[in-house]
């Protein structure tokens, strides 16, 4: 067991804030690192000290393993975090960490390597005894052919080095597969330098479902409930939930044994989360993800317990100090992920400068925020901002809290998908928990189905009125006050300056 | 002063009214209706309060090309806004001469009466002729000093908001 | 039963801001009130809709009763929340709201009669077995003389009208009594139009601790366990926490039972406070809040109930719903309030307009504030800007939570008691649970006691030096980029206007 | 540029010097020892980040009549600060003639050597003693051309912080 007193931080963003908070509450000093742009982030402001990286395209920045190990011996870390992302799974930094005498915090190299070979994973998951949907090992587009017809239609092609949603596609029947399979094996090459593919039954409209568990170096596993992400785009979650509207109390707890035994099946250290297909009673375990999650503050909202406290404490080699009876869930969480994305348009990126932020708060509230004035969103990073997060006694107050923060909450500079949250969460059919991975889909038909709101129209065209007016009048302005004008101008430069 | 809002559904015209209804307060005449409207700025350069009809609502306003996005909490809105008077809309967008200016019912309505006949000189800001809708009645004046080249419409019926009533050739033959 | 739909709140700031966010998850539109200079205050932007009242000061606005039941009326509200301070303990404000068929969210106008009377409601409170210090009846001078020999001394010459620390005397010797009666009785009726006074104990290093109750209106009582207020300048709270570090699980359930005891004896309805004095494990029942506290925030974080929902629901009639073994609370809670006041100089107002803020977040953190640029901070109001909540899993993780986020926290534009906050949570003694009502004034010991610290005055020196650095440099600023400059100008006056 | 930075214990000299370390860096020199100093805008027209040392933190810096309110986290310092070159501090404060200047002790330490001697005449400038603490030595230098008029410490023995150790009279005698 070896304290951790200085943390390196190899991530950017609302995790490096969020690592940062959690290093104050351990008495470890964390450290920051930062591309060019974020020299103004508040992870680097938080943080007790930060050093530059030198450019900001990943490969340069936050996925430098190089220069990271540079700072860290340079700053004197004894442990490096890396958030998620970037290089939070991968196995050869882990190796490097470990051979610098550094903590990783996360697992350890083997597990990373075990957990990122999905198909082997889901051997050792199956042979556990946990449920799996059909499917096969890597295979040649010849044996690709002759096993589809036992995984059965529709099903997935899936990259064996792949993750978070990339190189998947959807085949419907027999005649798609030989062009489908060429199409995989071409983007998996490009995007993980591997190409080996699997195949996986499809199932149509399930409900995603996952479980955050704690794992020590000495065997204790414990699993701290559930997480439904069924609300995706594109394969990414956007609004996450605990507990699980669609889960029963009895398949609550077979869920939960499923995924520490899971866990324990690949031998997982650290926190991790197992992550499951719900097709109505049945489930499927998919892949374990190897890393702190996104949406992990549902789960400490909903429990008390600090994930990264305890991730931190684990890869220090402590002991868990929790038992199973000891985790006792509490009210209804609910996270919202705001990110720099037009949901009129597509959901593309909506890149520039912040200008300024509104961030709600009150009772119940957690915003994780990586948003402050000044700070560029590039086209290099990831386009979350913020995760709003609300608990409530029950599912209804925490989805009205959210409600209203939601309409507290605004950002100047870029767009963000808050329309598209504040419509979700008032959606009937995600009210009354009745939801999965299509849902989200239902807002492009909102969108471009209905005809145009005539009290939003008249809103928008007096707001566009009062604009213009008050432009006009702007610029007919005497120019009164102009000591005093200077004096602010002077002061608003030299506020960018520093941002 | 009158704004033309287009873009999305219907044309509109918001008249700002003066004076003011009170600080932070505005008198917005649209549709014919007035209304005391609440508009201050809620966040950056682009985030203001719009409090109307009873409800407080957070607009955003981006400039994107000619246009402006608008983005109420949940609709987002693709509009164009340009002063809809004194100065008439030009018609170098349709490709015509630059020579004569038009003078349009801002909304639909009634046109009382037409103040003016061809060929008769008119001062800039002259009453050309008077519109009324919702029990209000609206002067339309003169936007330039020139001469009145044609008259559209005659008192005593409806006429549909942009329709021209009269045309005048400005002194000096435009530009 | 009358279900609340439209909610007047007859206050301002923060408490203003709390109860408009429980609107929020109850589907209650929230209409607030503003006096002049808090046109532009967070609860105004926050509400469906606000009416500005004639003036600033408190007997024309906040306390304005006559245009507070206009406005009730104009706005069909059914309801009127007041919040704490201001009417929320005023029985004839609770009385008019009855008369004009409007639900006053609080004690009946009976109960709030019963409470103010302190020598009665302790009366009361002791005749139901709960220990009450030693203590007259109002009382005459001759009496007070006569009495005092038996109450023992020092003794507490309080108003029988009083309430929030004003008109307390402490008393000696026998020598002092004439004089300190003469000084309260001018006092009282000033500060409350009643020169009735009586006189209690006094104890000299006291613990002070309440519990929180909640009481419907249909004869059921249950309490929220304790909040620990010791931490007091001038008999304000200034820092509170839950649980008390000073109770043994056996004195907090008798705490628990003594305060609901007392509660019934005054017939207590509606969220409401018993406090006690403690020394070492004797306690003492000094008097019943009948009201919202300000420091309510640590015991939602502690049980999960919102108590403002709780009020209303109580106030609309509706059973509590909640028996005494369904509150379970959960981790350790702590509530700084930063005030608008000069920690090193006397802790003495400070008056101006706030120009920015930076408020802290993150995990365990909740921030209720009624602060925003632009908003001036006048003599007329209460100093109290905003309450800093940390929780965590314990009293340890609470603290360095706070301490972060204290060290988080900035304003622009007045003086505040960050500093003093600082400083208090990470004192030895502080930490270590080891304080009583005597804690806040080691700070002046600490400012004033200590000799200059070196790293202090050097950072302070060098900063000093490159404030005027910038300033110079400023002033020789050669004029250019212009136009942006007047824009940016014309953007901030533009929002200057607007708050 | 030089500031004298006074008010709150012993007066120290901040020196900003050029070029600056980088965007957002400065170069500062204060009981002869270089630091290289953060120093950002953090909040409003009074908070700034000051790193310095290795450690960063917010300070709060308001005008006060004459002088600086500084607030550290938890400490405050009313200061006065003020450009410290060329011109020499005056004695108006203490009441005396301004016809003679001290040169103090900017910090504890032990006084290595005083290179002047009464009645000797030295440039602006030029080293009057040096001192040593925290294992650096540092000149103190003669803040104007003048007279020596009396040495009050001697090399080799330990002077506290502001303690005086020779005092000048300056060419013209003061104004």
């Amino acid at each position: 067991m070896k304290p951790i007193r200085r943390l390196l931080i190899a991530n950017r963003g609302e995790i490096a804030v969020r690592i940062i908070r959690a290093c104050r509450a351990l008495g470890i000093a964390p450290l920051a690192v930062y591309s060019p742009i974020d020299a103004g982030a508040p992870h680097v402001r938080l943080a007790d000290a930060a050093w530059p990286l030198p450019a900001d395209a990943p490969a340069e920045s936050y996925l430098n393993i190089a220069r990271l190990r540079e700072i860290a011996r340079a700053a004197g870390a004894d442990a490096i975090h890396p958030g998620y992302g970037f290089l939070a799974e991968n196995p050869a930094f882990a190796a490097a960490c470990a051979a610098a005498g550094l903590i990783f915090v996360g697992p350890p190299a083997e597990v990373l390597e075990r957990c990122g070979d999905k198909v082997h994973a889901r051997e050792q998951i199956a042979a556990a005894g946990v449920p799996v949907l059909p499917g096969t090992g890597a295979v040649s587009d010849e044996e690709a052919v002759a096993a589809a017809g036992r995984v059965g239609y529709p099903l997935l092609i899936k990259a064996v080095g792949g993750g978070g949603g990339k190189g998947i596609h959807v085949v419907d029947s027999s005649v798609d597969l030989p062009s489908a399979l060429r199409l995989a094996r071409g983007e998996a090459v490009a995007a993980f330098g591997d190409p080996r593919l699997y195949l996986e039954r499809w199932l149509p409209r399930p409900r995603h479902v996952e479980v955050q568990i704690l794992a020590d170096a000495h065997g204790a596993i414990v699993h701290l409930g559930e997480r439904e992400c069924s609300v995706q785009r594109r394969h990414q979650k956007v609004i996450e939930e605990s507990p699980s509207p669609a889960l029963t109390a009895d398949l609550r707890e077979r869920l939960g044994a499923a995924a520490v035994a899971a866990a324990r099946a690949v031998g997982y250290v650290n926190a991790g989360t197992v992550e499951f297909l719900l097709d109505s009673d049945a489930f499927y375990c998919i892949e374990v993800n190897a890393r702190l999650q996104v949406e992990h503050p549902v789960t400490e909202m909903v429990t008390g317990v600090d994930l990264v406290e305890a991730q931190l404490r684990i890869a220090a080699g402590e002991p868990l100090g929790l038992r199973q009876d000891e985790i006792v869930r509490r009210g209804h969480a609910v996270e919202c992920r705001v990110g720099a994305e037009d949901p009129h348009h597509g959901f593309l990126p909506s890149l520039g400068v912040i200008e300024a932020v509104r961030e709600p708060a009150g009772p119940g509230m957690r915003v994780d925020s990586g948003l402050a004035p000044g700070l560029p969103v590039s086209r290099y990073f990831d386009p979350l901002l913020a995760k709003v997060v609300a608990w409530g006694a029950t599912r209804q107050v925490a989805l009205d809290r959210m409600a209203a923060a939601l309409d507290e909450m605004a950002v100047s500079g870029v767009r963000t998908t808050l329309p598209f949250l504040r419509w979700a969460v008032r959606d009937p059919a995600f009210r009354a928990g009745e939801y999965d991975v299509r849902f989200a889909a239902r807002w492009d038909e909102w969108v471009n189905g209905r005809p145009p709101d005539q009290d939003a129209l008249l809103s928008a065209a007096i707001a566009a009125a009062l604009w213009a007016h008050h432009r006009h009048r702007r610029t007919v302005l005497p120019r009164t006050a102009t000591a005093d004008g200077w004096r602010r101008t002077a002061r608003i430069e030299s506020l960018g300056e520093g941002s | 002063m009158k704004y033309a809002v287009t873009g999305a559904g219907p044309d509109l015209e918001v008249e700002v009214l003066d004076p003011p209804a009170g600080p932070g307060r505005l008198r917005v005449r649209v549709h014919g209706r007035e209304y005391d409207v609440g508009w201050s700025p809620a966040l950056g350069s682009t985030h203001w309060w719009l409090e109307w009809d009873g409800r407080r609502q957070m607009v955003a306003i981006e400039p994107e090309g000619d246009g402006l996005g608008v983005t109420l909490a949940i609709d987002h809105l693709d509009l164009r806004v340009a002063p809809a008077s004194p100065l008439p809309r030009k018609r170098r967008e349709q490709g015509g001469t630059l020579q004569t200016v038009e003078v349009r019912a801002p909304m639909p309505g009634l046109l009382v009466t037409v103040e003016v006949r061809p060929g008769q000189a008119v001062g800039a800001g002259a009453t050309v002729a008077v519109i009324e809708a919702m029990k209000m009645q609206m002067e339309l004046r003169a936007p330039a000093a020139g001469t009145v080249r044609e008259v559209r419409a005659t008192g005593g019926r409806e006429v549909s908001a942009g329709e021209v009533i009269a045309v005048l050739v400005p002194d000096g033959g435009g530009r």
